[in-house]
């Protein structure tokens, strides 16, 4: 095989927050490990702290002339356009976890599954309370955000589980402890905690553990964060189950970007993460200890 | 006697320009020395030199018969030598007493010891004839009250040498009276004080030696045995001085134009009532504190007021400072620092700010009618200014006054009111600003002049309401106008007993 | 004698006050040369009309925040008021449903209001409330950001008619001359500055009452009028921003202009103009705005540093071109 | 005569300045009576508890950013700042390994140093560069922002061993005589706050340097040590919020600490100090902290806004209370 200079550019939010951050790790861990595995690959990893930055750090990296970009968006419909702009260079365009509005641009799809992740909370919770009352921590307003309250919401209709109350902690541990202290003066019976995000999980634990309240049977985090993970794994009463979006997902996508390039096999197509309960039984599966998130 | 501070060949330049050329002078120990000379001659600028707060660009100072370098105000002042400055220098936020010890403050147990620092600040204040609270902010005094505050400062500094820029400019007679009380006793301590004023009157009175100043230049410097105030004037300015005061214009009319009936400034005035005629000098005198200056801004809806106004028989209320103009009134502050100047900007934005539509050509402004205007307020008014694009706040005290009065009058207003229209500028300004006030009523517009300085008010005016405790105390016109009715009305007490009071030997 | 003095001297000073007035652009020229060392790739054309097309939202909003400081005011809303303005324009671009020019001038003349009318409600609040300028404008910019998060009902608001998106894209990526649309707007707005603030009454007045508020009142500058006036302007600008922000993404989201506040604000600092008030420099201001967009852009071209410290080396950058800004007016 | 004019003129004046101090106060008392009429929960002891126990870290930094704004300055790192410290004092104790009270204090010891240094890099940088602290503060903002990025490898800091957490939760969550450490904490800072501005010749200085630095320089004020002492303060302030922030969740994140210097700002301006210096008001300050905590509270305990507009009506309420300040003010 001959040696071939590739360059893939890597547009990526920037580590604002646990997620994120897990994000950033696995790209730059990937980056490291493709250079190595492969002579002639240059990878550029840029984060970006919003929609209007990464859709100028996109026309930066194609200043620097790459043959592939992957980019996580921070928005579909922001980025729709300026990662256009880049495939009409005739650049090979990888798009991870938030699809564009037009999937004709994207040449491969590696996608999480925003819907499904609040599908797979709502229904752990309907399987298991059957009915009570459950308060909801919501993220950053953002689409991500809101397709995963509506679908959980979907997901509790019909079943004796009601929502009580609703409030935006920004996916940020010192807001979620907050909302839940307050939720904790309000409400005088909560059954379970939808907190949508493990980092939030962490700060409604602190806060129930403080109140010293019996009534909240579990709380439901999200994104498979490793200590989280390992309290499942330890059989957590509080933390019976999480649900999986691995951040990972950007590792996958630049390993099939770079083997477009390097191997004869055509990676063309949709590769779909989907979020995943994790319970005591599986939980192993989703343990990494050596990762940051 | 041995001289205590001495300046040998001073020079000064602000960039190309300089202000000071080769002026020596020599300070004893327990002497008065006047320091006179026309707006910008150069006063404040030594003043400056002497006291570290500028250095000289040529020329050595010499302390005790050694050398010195200032290497600041700081350094001075531990050398025991201070300044009371012509523009107020004090933290507004601040409380009186706090002002007084700022940067040297007295302490018990590590703490600031307050209620020590209360009570030296309210004795050296009642020394100084005041008596102002320590304990209330600076920004809540008046510009004299301020003057005051100041010179306590410097009183209760270690000092030897005492420089006074303009002391008296702002105050009345009778705290003048108690300053003069303090520097002979600073003198007979044997503490050298220089001292610059424009009233040429107290000079001779406290005064031993004088050296006089132009454009930058050492003119003179006399014994004050013989020299009079006339030949001094003389001297500062280079002409004969002889007739300060123009004939005062025959009021052309009866035609009464502005009728003020109980009109009231919460806090400040209460039930003043006055008529103003056309081409007519109406003088308001009084005490400091009085409330003539709330009046007048009370009138003008610089400040809220209740009671009625009526303008050639129609009745008005002004909103602020615009509609007052728009009537054509024009109102000009005794705070040319705070409320008349932007000292930040340069002439001619401080020029054209109160009358800038007369400027708009379309929709801009016109640069070159500003640049003219400035050209003909520069001559018409004798500003001093060493350079057309200078700022306002490079100006000397004097020459900012010239450019607040130019300000206002480019506004063309028909009653014109003037607050101390005369603080801090030369006996030659002086005259060209009486000349330019008495014009102004032979043009049939009307003219109100606060002043403290009771002369001023008998030379100028047609009458004189005087103010006392926030009422209007009475009126003095014609033969009765005389400094002792003024002070009777302003005080309740003759002359001699009101100093007396003011000195504390009452 | 005193008039020749005058003239003599003129010379100097106006060299020393050019020194101030320009110092942003020898930062300017001093970051490119840095730029074009780090990566070759960065002095190119295309490079730098995207850098500064990029620059031209902070730009314009900055062009309005110089009026509000130099009047001695403050705008902290403007980032929230940009997604609130962007918000609304589309969704009735939306709900007008044509495809037609004339829709599209109905939008953005509904974005020019609705700037005007968020700006006066600044003003309003800051003149007859008396209440410091920054509190005002943080509530308010929690005011505008809830609105859009309302509007948007937590998630995104999109331009749905693609022939309009087609029809508005030039807006961004369009060119006259071989000059972006974006450029042409942000130099036509600050020249439009540059004349309200230097050639007429309104501008003499909103540097009189940032240099002076009380001077000001006792010279009859109708102060509440002229201070409303600067967040009026100021929201305007903000409106100019979103019609060209508007085609280049096609939606507003709740983080839509999230710290743009602070970004105008250095940028007219950066530019010259005091916080405190009475200076105002308009093309120092678009300096500044190209200075900040230029320090981004050379740190995504370089290459040797960490994304994670970017914000630390952007930092220091900003502060080292201060201090070059200052030494270069002090050793004049 | 002229002494009982001056004496009854005093009077009124000394009434006004103590409305002026009070305000905060009356607003916070005005927020509470309404957070009572929304939820009858809203009284009950733990839910005020909480309430001003969560206030603790702004109130503590707030006092801080009452000195640096008092004095005509600007901090707008502090969050950053805090993160940097947080997440730096969590390593050291991870690497120091030990589950005793010296590991503890070894580590809080390094805290309080490194919140010292941020705090005199900004002081040097405003003092020495000359330049504006809004710039500076923003420019540090960035770099100790991007260091806890860093240092965290865009992940969380977490603190590992267990049973130092156990052994350093009291801090946060223990009470002494029924009140929570944290509120102790805040109210001995605010009180040697107040000391040190009020009492000592120091807080006099700030002050002055903060109402006119000209007058400070000529009365021998040593403006640079002030200034940056000031800062330092801010920088020990953050530290000792940081050691209270870190025993509630053990961990720091590079959001830790984001927008707090906005509220520590909004928190010092709501309780009376003037944004342009030469005014500070410490116990005002903390009231100010409670009011935007208790904000909060009041919206998630009410049932009747929409989490969409819960930002719009929090501002709308600082607002009015501000509002309602000033006419208290007025009004005397
Ligand atoms: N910082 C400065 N830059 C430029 N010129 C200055 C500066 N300060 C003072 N001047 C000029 O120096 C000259 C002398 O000013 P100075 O203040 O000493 O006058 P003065 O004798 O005190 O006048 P007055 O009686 O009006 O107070 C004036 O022409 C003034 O404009
Ligand atoms: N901003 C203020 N707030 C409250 N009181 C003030 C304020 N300014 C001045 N005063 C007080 O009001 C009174 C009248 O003020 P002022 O000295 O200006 O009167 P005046 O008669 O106009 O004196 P002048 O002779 O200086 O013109 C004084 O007792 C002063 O201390
Ligand atoms: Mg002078
Ligand atoms: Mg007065």
């Amino acid at each position: 095989q001959d040696k071939k200079n590739v360059t893939i550019g890597v547009s990526i939010p920037a580590a604002t927050h646990g997620w994120t951050g897990g994000v950033v790790y696995h790209a730059q861990e990937a980056a490291k490990q493709l250079e190595k595995t492969y002579p002639g690959l240059k990878v550029v990893v840029k984060t970006s702290p919003d929609g209007a930055s990464q859709a100028n750090a996109l026309d930066d990296l194609t200043a620097q002339k790459i043959d592939a970009l992957v980019v996580l968006p921070f928005n579909s419909d922001e980025l729709t356009d300026p990662v256009r702009a880049v495939k009409k260079r005739g650049t090979f365009i990888t798009v991870v976890d938030r699809g564009l509005k037009d999937a004709s641009i994207q040449d491969i799809y590696v996608a999480g599954n925003n819907p499904e992740f609040g599908r797979v909370a709502g229904k752990y919770m309907a399987d298991n309370l059957k009915s009570g009352n459950v308060v909801v921590f919501r993220g950053i307003p953002t689409v991500i955000d809101e397709e995963r309250v509506v679908n959980f919401e979907k997901a509790l209709e019909g079943s004796g589980v009601k929502v009580i109350d609703k409030q935006y902690a920004n996916w940020n541990r010192d807001d979620a402890f907050r909302v839940m202290q307050d939720y904790l003066s309000k409400h005088p019976k909560i059954d379970a905690v939808w907190a949508s995000d493990d980092d939030m999980a962490l700060g409604v634990l602190e806060a129930i553990r403080q109140g010293k309240r019996e009534d909240i049977k579990f709380v439901l985090g999200g994104a498979g964060m490793k200590d989280m993970v390992k309290r499942v794994m330890d059989g957590d009463k509080m933390i019976p189950a999480d649900v999986s979006y691995p951040p990972a997902m950007i590792a996958t996508a630049m390993n099939v970007t770079a083997a477009q390039f390097f191997t004869d096999a055509p990676m063309r197509g949709t590769y779909v993460l989907n979020a995943q309960l994790i319970t005591k039984d599986n939980a192993k599966e989703h343990y990494f200890p050596n990762s940051p998130f | 006697m041995a001289s205590l501070l001495h300046a040998e060949n001073i020079s000064k330049s602000f960039g190309p320009i300089e202000v000071l050329h080769d002026v020596s002078l020599d300070l004893r120990a327990g002497e008065v020395h006047a320091v006179i000379g026309e707006n910008g001659a150069g006063k404040s600028t030594l003043m400056r030199i002497l006291s570290g707060h500028l250095s000289p660009t040529e020329g050595t100072l010499t302390l005790d018969g050694r050398p010195v370098r200032f290497a600041g105000p700081v350094d001075a002042e531990a050398q025991g030598i201070v300044l009371v400055h012509q523009e107020i220098l004090l933290a507004e936020d601040l409380t009186v007493a706090e002002n007084v010890y700022l940067g040297r403050e007295m302490k018990r147990f590590g703490f600031v010891d307050d209620r020590a620092m209360r009570e030296a600040t309210r004795a050296v204040l009642a020394e100084l004839g005041t008596g102002i609270d320590p304990d209330i902010h600076v920004r809540d005094l008046s510009i004299a009250d301020r003057q005051l505050v100041q010179i306590a400062r410097a009183l209760l500094v270690p000092h030897r040498v005492v420089a006074f820029d303009e002391p008296t400019a702002v105050l009345t007679p009778i705290e003048a009276e108690s300053l003069f009380t303090i520097i002979r006793k600073l003198r007979a301590q044997g503490v050298a004080v220089l001292y610059i004023s424009h009233r040429l009157n107290e000079v001779k009175a406290i005064a031993d030696r004088v050296t006089v100043l132009r454009d930058g230049r050492l003119v003179a410097n006399r014994d004050i045995e013989g020299l009079e105030p006339l030949e001094m004037a003389r001297l500062m300015v280079g002409r004969d001085m002889s007739k300060l005061y123009p004939e005062k214009p025959a009021t052309s009319s009866d035609e009464i134009v502005l009728t003020v009936r109980h009109f009231s400034v919460p806090g400040h005035v209460e039930d003043a009532s006055f008529a103003l005629r056309r081409g007519e000098i109406l003088g308001f005198g009084g005490l400091i504190g009085a409330g003539r200056t709330e009046l007048f801004e009370g009138l003008l809806g610089l400040r809220p007021g209740q009671g009625s106004i009526a303008l050639r028989g129609s009745s008005v209320r002004f909103k602020d400072a615009r509609e007052a103009m728009a009537a054509g009134i024009v109102y000009l502050s005794e705070d040319r620092k705070g409320k008349g100047l932007l000292l930040q900007q340069n002439l001619r934005v401080n020029l054209t700010l109160a009358a800038l539509e007369k400027f708009v050509r379309g929709a801009v402004v016109n640069k070159a009618a500003e640049e003219a205007a400035l050209d003909s307020a520069i001559r018409d008014f004798d500003i001093r200014a060493r350079r057309k694009d200078m700022l306002a706040g490079q100006l000397s005290g004097g020459n900012q006054q010239k450019l607040l009065l130019a300000k206002m009058m480019l506004a063309d207003p028909q009653i014109v009111i003037i607050d101390e229209p005369t603080r801090g500028v030369d006996i030659g300004t002086k005259q060209q600003i009486y000349t330019f006030i008495a014009t102004l009523a032979e043009q049939g517009r009307s003219v109100i002049v606060i002043s403290s300085e009771m002369q001023e008010l008998i030379g100028l005016c047609h009458r004189v309401l005087v103010m006392r405790n926030g009422t209007i105390a009475g009126e003095v016109a014609d033969s009765n106008l005389s400094e002792d009715a003024i002070v009777f009305l302003a005080t309740g007490v003759h002359e001699e007993r009101a100093a007396k009071i003011a000195a504390g030997h009452a | 004698m005193t008039e020749t003095a005058l003239r003599s001297t003129s010379q100097p000073r106006r060299f020393s006050l050019d020194m101030r007035a320009l110092s942003p652009f020898i930062a300017l020229i001093v970051l490119m040369i840095a730029g074009a060392l780090i990566n070759p790739d960065f002095l190119t054309a295309s490079n730098l009309l995207n850098v500064v097309t990029r620059s031209a939202f902070i730009a314009i909003i900055a062009v309005g925040a110089t009026f509000v400081i130099s009047g001695g005011g403050l705008d902290l809303s403007v980032g929230s008021m940009a997604a609130l303005i962007a918000g609304a324009m589309i969704l009735i671009l939306n709900r007008a449903g044509g495809a037609d020019a004339s829709t599209l001038l109905l939008g953005m003349g509904a974005a020019l209001v609705l700037g005007a009318l968020c700006g006066l409600a600044n003003g309003l609040i800051v003149t007859f409330g008396r209440i410091e300028p920054f509190i005002v404008t943080l509530g308010t910019m929690g005011i505008f950001r809830s609105l859009v998060i309302w509007l948007a009902a937590g998630g995104t608001i999109t331009l749905r008619n693609a022939d309009l998106r087609e029809l508005y894209r030039p807006a961004y990526f369009g060119t006259v001359a071989g000059i972006p649309v974006p450029i042409l707007v942000f130099l036509a707005a600050a020249a439009i500055g540059a004349i309200l603030l230097y050639k007429t009454s309104f501008g003499r007045h909103v540097i009189a009452i940032g240099s002076n508020e009380d001077v000001a009142r006792y010279s009859g500058v109708p102060i509440w009028r002229v201070r409303t006036l600067t967040y009026v302007i100021q929201g305007i600008c903000v409106a100019i921003a979103v019609l060209v922000y508007v085609p280049r993404l096609g939606s507003a989201t709740p983080t839509t202009g999230l710290l743009w506040e602070l970004q105008a604000i250095t940028a007219v600092v950066v530019g010259g103009t005091a916080l405190r008030g009475g200076i105002g420099r308009i093309w120092g201001t678009v300096a500044g705005a190209v200075i900040l967009e230029l320090v981004a852009n050379i740190m995504v071209l370089s290459n040797f540093v960490s994304e994670f410290l970017v914000g630390a080396v952007q930092g220091a950058i900003i502060i080292i071109a201060m201090l070059v800004q200052r030494s270069l007016q002090r050793g004049r």
